[in-house]
């Protein structure tokens, strides 16, 4: 699991990228469709009909593609976290735990703070941000001083973040009455658009009348995709404008050098797996602030830190990478119910797909292959 | 007393057995250079595939060495990708995760009308268990050893996987190409022929963890079955220093902390220390296992080296 | 298979009336009570010629989503199934004023909207009496209950069972443990081995997957194992005594019937109790509980539908029931 | 000569083209070499010597030509065709594998074993004694490759060669981190080895040991074949001006500036090797501004904890290192830089650079947070590539593009680059470990003139070198450590190689 070789395959295939990781990526996913494809026709479905019902289901109405938006914004911003860790030198597969952390302390603040809208969302989203960082940078310090492998630290603590989470919500001041979810935030921590208007009397009237944004209305609006944007530029400017970004990717790169230049190796590890929990905790928290407004008590990890890997690395571990796999992950989860709903296909189908592709992009050299034999074949014509 | 002691032990036997066998595997593949992050997916695998051929032929040996079976063919993929095609190690590792996660599933609901579990297998067509009836019932003995062969089976191919590793011909071959594979291809040997044979080895022992779960643990297949066995696998291994009798002991230390956890968790949950009771919500409890995890990698276990080539691909020719 | 393969236009132009469910994190096929509640819709699709299907959910975040996709595909009735689905089937009743819901083990009192109807079982009366033949039939005066992840759904399980044990023979002690999870089948299994080890002699779990370890266990001592939901005896037909089973499928069955014919009781919510044939234990509990044990039970039953004996549901009217008892 | 049969001609390599996408490597290049001779391979960084010999090898497959052995045209597609027809290559870096010991790396791929694959380690031990006695190539068979010198590695890499019945015996670069004694060594074996019908292809930069133990030169430029020679009919001023197409100035001006005060000075330093051993065991030192202080000793006697404990890599247990007086036990590196002293690390890939930053990047690794390269915490573009243009100008670094990836630089340059940004610090004290090695004499030429402009500008200059001629042209005084003490300063004047030698074996007096 050695970082440097992972690094040393990220950089070549970073110098692939402007010339033509892009086309790898599309070429993946054109084959994870295709073996998806087979599979649904082997279990008797018809691909096209099944494809098409998903298309349909994702781009037919302006409210799906908003569903799609809000199903894909927590997974491009774990995607973050785990490609930022990634570009300086480590695997963070505490995406998960950090998400949870972010998502408890978020709901928390939410609750228990009383201050005026926006600064309230800010505050439980700042508290959030830095519960998590705190929660990666624990990894970072177990590694910088005891040379515990993130790897073994991350995994560990994702679950401690699970129970404690559960602890907490199901604790009696916390937990609300009939439920085993927390109390829901209050209004001013929230950062859903029109979310107290369009369930007030008031707000349903008006949708009765005005169809359109009715159900326009029905997802849960929110700034999440906003906020996941400015995310994306921010990482982009410190790994590639920042003094910090220089730092990190050195050690990243050759953490030897790195130190002989004089960087402190073990506050960079710190640093960057804080930095990396902030991201993940901050998914949590827009996923509380405006989604789920609470949290409940999990029965299992739900998968965000995990779909948050593959999201980066089906993204090149780029900020911009990340933000469109999201995007198309988070439309092929939202598709594979559609799938379900008007096919009876299975949803396996979509983790399938998804694994196939990543499958595909891990592998440049086959697609290569493959396309300089077609080539072949072309020019022999 | 004895009797709790004997409990805590079996429970430790009982956990750490799948997770055994699938850090046993990731010795194996790491020793080789391969990193196999998809040791999670071919447990899964391995766990629907005994259950499910325990379930239609009724013989748990068979089971069991068909989950080895499709533990390999997903190994397979796994070397295809890396050791032919070059691919990144950690990506094709996620990847097999989520394809046989979803495969599993899939095929589940074809073999068993819809329905993401499998039936369940009849008692006498479990694993058997060896020593069972040749202690008094809850007695020290039968508490530790009244195990079914998987966990035997467990701690025999640790012993034969030490000896692969470091006393054998292929053993010593395994390791150099995980080490320095090109030192390796200038003595003429196949870099690549060595990777597969231990990618495959522990794809199959991967897919002996996910049966030892679905045919002995319990008697079939359930899509929560496998959460997160493969990677709490793969940090024993590191913890074991990529070794394979480090691994098992850090497998044992998991284990144990489980036992300690289901120990306490029965015992009032309190902790009286005296001057004052501290209440031990089941939640606290269940980290207890991870959290103890961290405590002893802090405190006891050094810093640990990894085979210098994990994770790098080898080109003969660039 | 192909048989659930819907039309989404398909209502209006044919007439027959659409019916679609969606789960929890379960599944559909989980062999509990997402699985019971698709049984209601299949006797449903099968008796009365409706039509149905079912969307899963694999994260909390997928409720919404999920009913709004089945909103969208015309159906008259959509089922949400479980109380965790409990805001996001409230949120969906209030956006869509015409669509008719129906949720099952949740409950909105005055505020229910008359287009949502909720479904409440009492799981305490079903784990009342398989309580109280535990208590009747253990020879070690000890009896376990494994809980999945505390809450009050698994509440009303826990206290209903320890009030039929004490109903039964107060000198009977029970030891209780929780495994936080609802899919550690390994925990479930170590729990339960436990509990044998220190003299117990019949175990009831409510903790879904988790108790196919808490089952095995028992085929391993030789001992009892209680199941939940639905009828588990197939899993150990010599180690499964009984099971507190709920029949979703009864409820939702009735409930969709009930549409059919132009009855719905819109911002109801409807208990279904020992009464109303929502909970019971299972039929196969004559296997191995004695005649006189099931005609014992069977006076509770009476008892308890005249409500001359109530039974708890969580700490505090577990605790008014102890009084009430002494 | 006398071993010299002309008449059979083990290796002929025929036109042989080796192109690594457009880059060709070797170009249609011919060698042929006789039985029990010792055929030097000649030619600059990057000539394409070592691709020459690896498609002799079979670990590249040549675009073109053709290869006989023993007269018989043979395919060699892989090293284990190579090891069958009686080839064996030790190779520029070595091929071992650090944590293996001895013996099984000399075994592996070829290891006898008995029921089920066991290897039985005391025989093959033993057989390893065996034909390290025979050929005069100690080793300590139980040792692990990670615990032994260097120059043990090289006799391990022979004897792997050997232990596979080697014929012709390929030797890339074996004295390049070898001491006097362990070159002669080498030499003394070498010609043992053709005194038994072996034939040798050697490949070295160093034109003293072709004039000494080679029989015929092949000089190779660009890729391409520039000539073969016989070399009791050349000089080294002849085979110098053939690899590098024009003449080679071997002395280095130096001119006689005044000494200063002192810059370092080390006294009583105890520092621990990585396995927590003591490896500095007293170590005092002094180097004045305007003077060169040359280390000299076999490598694994201290050299390398000795930078790392001054330039902050590694705890100091007791003693002192002072800076211009001022004491800088256990600072951090960069408190170290502060304090103005430059290192040109000793494993330059490891510890000098990043190979996947650019030029410009790698040129500000010590000073990438301070302005003009970083305002605010943001970094500077303009000022980084502007400093990295005008340090590729001083230095003529090729090619000369800031955006140029590092890595993909050749050594040499890799190693000017990294001068370069040392120089550009101007420091007081420069640390130079180990500045050429691997370089080829026209590299080799450039490093040297940098470091004694150093020293004529009035730096205090600490030379660490396993290059005995280096150290004796370069340094004004050269200091001799042996197991983690100096035991011995000898002014230029009076050392010559047999005294330096004699005492880095130990012997004082
Ligand atoms: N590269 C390899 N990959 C996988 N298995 C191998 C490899 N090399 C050898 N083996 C296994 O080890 C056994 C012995 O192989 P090997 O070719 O080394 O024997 P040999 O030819 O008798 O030995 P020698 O190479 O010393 O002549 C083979 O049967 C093979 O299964
Ligand atoms: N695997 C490779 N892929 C691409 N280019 C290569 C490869 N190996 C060598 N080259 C290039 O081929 C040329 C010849 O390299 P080679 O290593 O043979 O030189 P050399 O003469 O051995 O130099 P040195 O004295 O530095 O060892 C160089 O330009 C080098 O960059
Ligand atoms: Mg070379
Ligand atoms: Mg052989």
């Amino acid at each position: 699991m050695s970082i440097k070789a992972k690094l040393t395959n990220w950089s070549n295939s970073a110098k692939r990228y402007l010339d033509n990781t892009f086309v790898f990526t599309l070429i993946a996913i054109f084959i994870g469709l295709i073996t998806g494809a087979i599979i649904l026709a082997f279990a008797g479905f018809n691909p096209f009909e099944s494809y098409w019902a998903m298309a349909v289901g994702i781009f037919s109405k302006p409210k799906y593609i908003i569903y799609t938006i809000i199903k894909a914004t927590p997974i491009i911003i774990t995607g973050y976290s785990v490609a930022f860790a990634f570009r300086t030198g480590l695997f963070n597969i505490g995406a998960e735990g950090q998400f949870i952390v972010g998502g408890i302390v978020a709901a928390l603040a939410g609750y228990f703070l009383h201050l005026p809208p926006v600064i309230h969302a800010m505050v439980a989203f700042a508290l959030a941000v830095g519960a998590a960082a705190a929660w990666g940078a624990a990894a970072g310090y177990l590694k910088a001083r005891f040379g515990v492998h993130e790897v073994i630290s991350t995994i560990m603590l994702n679950w401690i973040a699970l129970y404690l989470s559960n602890y907490l919500v199901m604790s009696p001041a916390v937990k609300r009455a009939e439920s085993e979810a927390t109390h829901k935030i209050l209004a001013t921590a929230r950062i859903d658009l029109f979310g107290v208007w369009k369930v007030s009397e008031q707000g349903m009237a008006w949708r009765m009348e005005n169809r359109f944004f009715h159900d326009l209305l029905k997802p849960d609006i929110n700034i999440g995709i906003i906020v996941a944007i400015l995310l994306g530029v921010m990482i982009f400017l410190i790994l590639k404008k920042t003094t910090l970004g220089y730092e990190l990717r050195a050690v990243g790169f050759n953490k030897d050098a790195a130190e002989n230049g004089g960087i402190n190796v073990n506050r960079s590890f710190m640093s960057s797996m804080a930095i990396a929990g902030g991201l993940a905790g901050a998914a949590g928290a827009l996923q509380v602030l405006g989604v789920s407004l609470e949290c409940v008590n999990l029965s299992n990890m739900e998968g965000y830190g995990f779909d948050g890997i593959a999201v980066a690395l089906i993204g090149g571990n780029t900020p911009a990478g990340c933000f469109l796999s999201g995007l198309l992950f988070g439309a092929l989860k939202y598709g594979g119910g559609k799938l379900q709903s008007m096919m009876g296909a299975p949803r396996e189908i979509i983790s399938i797909v998804i694994g196939t592709i990543l499958f595909f992009t891990a592998m440049p050299k086959l697609i290569r292959y493959f396309t300089s034999r077609i080539n072949q074949k072309r020019e022999e014509k | 007393m004895l009797s709790d002691i004997g409990f805590i032990l079996g429970t430790t036997l009982m956990y750490a057995t799948p997770l055994i066998y699938a850090a046993l595997g990731a010795a194996i593949s790491e020793n080789s250079g391969v990193v196999n992050l998809g040791l999670e997916g071919m447990m899964y695998m391995g766990a629907f595939i005994g259950a499910t051929v325990g379930y239609y032929l009724g013989n748990p040996w068979i089971a069991f060495l068909a989950a080895g079976a499709v533990g390999a063919l997903v190994a397979c993929l796994h070397g295809i990708a890396c050791i032919s095609f070059n691919a990144d190690h950690v990506v094709s590792g996620i990847a097999i995760n989520f394809f046989s996660i979803g495969f599993a599933l899939f095929l589940c609901r074809i073999f068993f009308d819809g329905a993401t579990m499998s039936l369940s297998l009849n008692f006498d067509q479990k694993m058997p268990r060896p020593f069972n009836g040749a202690f008094e019932p809850n007695s020290f003995g039968d508490l530790v050893f009244n195990q079914y062969a998987t966990v035997y089976l467990a701690f025999i191919l640790v012993l034969i996987v030490w000896y692969l590793l470091y006393k054998t011909r292929i053993g010593l071959r395994i390791r150099s190409v995980g080490e320095h594979p090109k030192a390796a291809d200038t003595l003429g040997i196949n870099v690549s022929r060595v990777r597969y044979l231990a990618v495959i080895l522990s794809g199959v022992f991967a897919g002996f963890g996910g049966a030892a779960m679905s045919i002995a643990i319990v008697s079939r297949f359930s899509p929560t079955l496998i959460s997160g066995h493969g990677f709490i696998a793969i940090a024993a291994m590191i913890f074991g220093k990529w070794k394979p009798q480090g691994a098992m002991l850090a497998c044992l230390l998991f284990g144990s902390a489980k036992g300690f956890e289901i120990f306490l968790g029965a015992s009032g949950l309190e902790i009286d220390l005296g001057i004052f009771k501290i209440g031990m919500s089941s939640q606290i409890l269940a980290m207890l296992p991870y959290a103890v995890t961290l405590v002893v990698l802090v405190g006891f276990v050094g810093k640990a080296v990894a085979p210098s080539a994990v994770g790098l691909q080898y080109e003969k020719e660039a | 298979g192909k048989k659930e393969k819907q039309d989404p236009d398909s209502t209006s132009q044919s007439g027959v009336m659409k019916v679609g469910m969606v789960s929890d994190l379960g599944g559909v096929m989980d062999q509990s009570f997402n699985e019971s509640a698709w049984e209601g819709l299949l006797r449903a699709q099968n008796e009365l010629g409706i039509k149905i299907g079912y969307l899963e959910s694999n994260n909390n975040s997928d409720y919404g989503p999920n009913l709004e996709s089945l909103t969208d595909a015309g159906n008259s009735l959509i089922w949400s199934i479980g109380f965790m689905m409990g805001d996001a089937a409230l949120e969906a009743a209030k956006a869509n004023p015409e669509q008719k819901y129906g949720i099952v083990d949740m409950a909105y009192g005055n505020n229910t909207p008359p287009n949502l109807i909720s479904v409440l079982f009492k799981s305490e009366q079903a784990s009342f009496l398989v309580g109280y033949i535990a208590g009747r039939m253990t020879k070690t005066n000890k009896v376990g209950f494994i809980g999945g992840i505390k809450g009050f759904i698994i509440d009303s399980f826990d206290y209903g069972f320890h009030a039929g044990v004490n109903y039964a023979n107060a000198d009977v002690k029970i030891l209780r443990q929780y495994v936080e999870s609802f899919s550690d089948a390994a925990k479930g299994k170590s729990i339960a081995n436990q509990m044998y080890q220190q003299g117990a002699d019949i175990v009831f779990h409510a903790s879904g997957p988790v108790g196919d370890g808490v089952i095995e266990a028992a085929k391993e001592k030789s001992k009892w194992a209680i199941g939940v939901d639905k009828d588990q005896n197939s899993l150990a037909p010599d180690n499964v005594l009984t099971s507190a089973i709920k029949r979703v499928d009864n409820a939702i069955f009735n409930i969709v019937s009930d549409l059919q014919k132009g009855k719905f009781a819109g911002g109801a919510t409807v208990v279904y109790g020992l009464k109303e044939g929502g909970v019971d234990i299972a039929p196969s509990s004559d296997k191995h509980v004695p005649k006189e044990i099931l005609s014992e039970v069977a006076e509770l039953k009476t008892k308890i539908i005249r409500k001359e004996i109530v039974i708890p549901y969580n700490a505090k009217t577990y605790e008014k029931f102890y009084i009430a008892k002494q | 000569m006398k071993h010299i049969d002309l008449s059979k001609k083990v290796v002929e390599m025929i036109g042989v083209t080796k192109k690594f996408g457009d880059l060709t490597a070797n170009d249609a290049i011919g060698l042929t070499v006789h039985q029990g001779e010792i055929h030097a391979l000649l030619g600059e960084n990057g000539a394409g010597k070592s691709t020459l010999m690896n498609v002799l090898y079979g670990i590249y497959t040549p675009t073109k030509g053709q290869i006989r052995i023993n007269g018989s045209p043979v395919e060699i597609s892989s090293p284990s065709v190579a090891i069958s027809q009686g080839i064996g290559m030790v190779h520029q870096h070595f091929m071992l594998v650090k944590p293996f010991t001895v013996t099984e790396n000399i075994i592996l791929g070829k290891e006898t074993a008995g029921c089920f694959g066991k290897i039985n380690m005391n025989q093959a031990a033993k057989d390893v004694s065996k034909i390290s006695e025979k050929y005069g190539l100690q080793v300590d068979p139980l040792a692990k490759v990670q615990d032994i010198t260097v120059g043990m590695e090289q006799r391990v890499e022979i004897l792997k060669a050997l232990y596979r019945g080697a014929q012709t015996l390929i030797l890339d670069e074996p004295t390049a981190v070898l001491t006097p004694q362990e070159i002669k060594d080498l030499t003394r074996i070498i010609k043992n080895l053709t005194a038994e019908g072996k034939s040798i292809i050697l490949i070295t930069h160093k034109l003293k040991e072709i004039k000494e133990s080679a029989d015929y030169c092949t000089i190779i430029r660009r890729g391409k074949h520039i000539g073969t020679v016989q070399v009791d009919q050349v000089d080294e001023q002849q085979l110098a001006s053939m690899m590098v197409g024009r003449t080679v100035n071997f002395k280095v001006d130096k001119q006689n500036g005044a000494k200063g005060g002192p810059v370092l000075e080390i006294s009583g330093l105890h520092v621990k090797d990585n396995r927590g051993l003591p490896a500095l065991k007293g170590l005092d030192l002094c180097v004045r501004a305007g003077e060169i202080i040359g280390v000299a000793g076999v490598d694994g006697n201290g050299q390398s904890e000795l930078i790392e404990a001054v330039t902050g890599l590694r705890p100091i247990e007791s003693g002192s290192v002072s800076i211009q007086g001022k004491q800088i036990n256990n600072l951090t590196p960069r408190q170290i830089h502060g304090r103005r002293v430059s290192t040109i690390p000793e494993d330059r890939q490891l510890r000098g650079m990043i190979s996947e930053f650019s030029i410009a990047e790698n040129m500000i690794l010590e000073n990438y947070y301070k302005p003009p390269f970083s305002k605010k915490g943001f970094s500077q573009t303009a000022p980084i590539k502007e400093n990295a243009q005008t340090l590729i100008q001083r230095f003529d670094v090729r090619p000369d593009d800031p955006d140029y990836r590092a890595g993909a630089l050749s050594g040499g340059n890799q190693q000017k680059m990294i001068i370069a940004r040392q120089i550009a610090n101007n420091p007081d004290l420069l640390i130079a470990a180990q500045p050429t090695r691997g370089l080829d004499v026209g590299a080799i030429e450039y490093v040297h003139k940098a470091l004694m402009a150093q020293r004529n500008e009035g730096k205090a200059v600490l030379l660490i070198s396993l290059e005995l001629d280096e150290i004796i042209n370069l340094s004004d005084t050269i200091a001799i450590i042996y197991e983690g003490r100096i035991i011995g300063l000898l002014q230029n004047g009076d050392a010559d190689e047999k005294k330096i030698g004699l005492m880095m074996a130990g012997h004082v007096n």
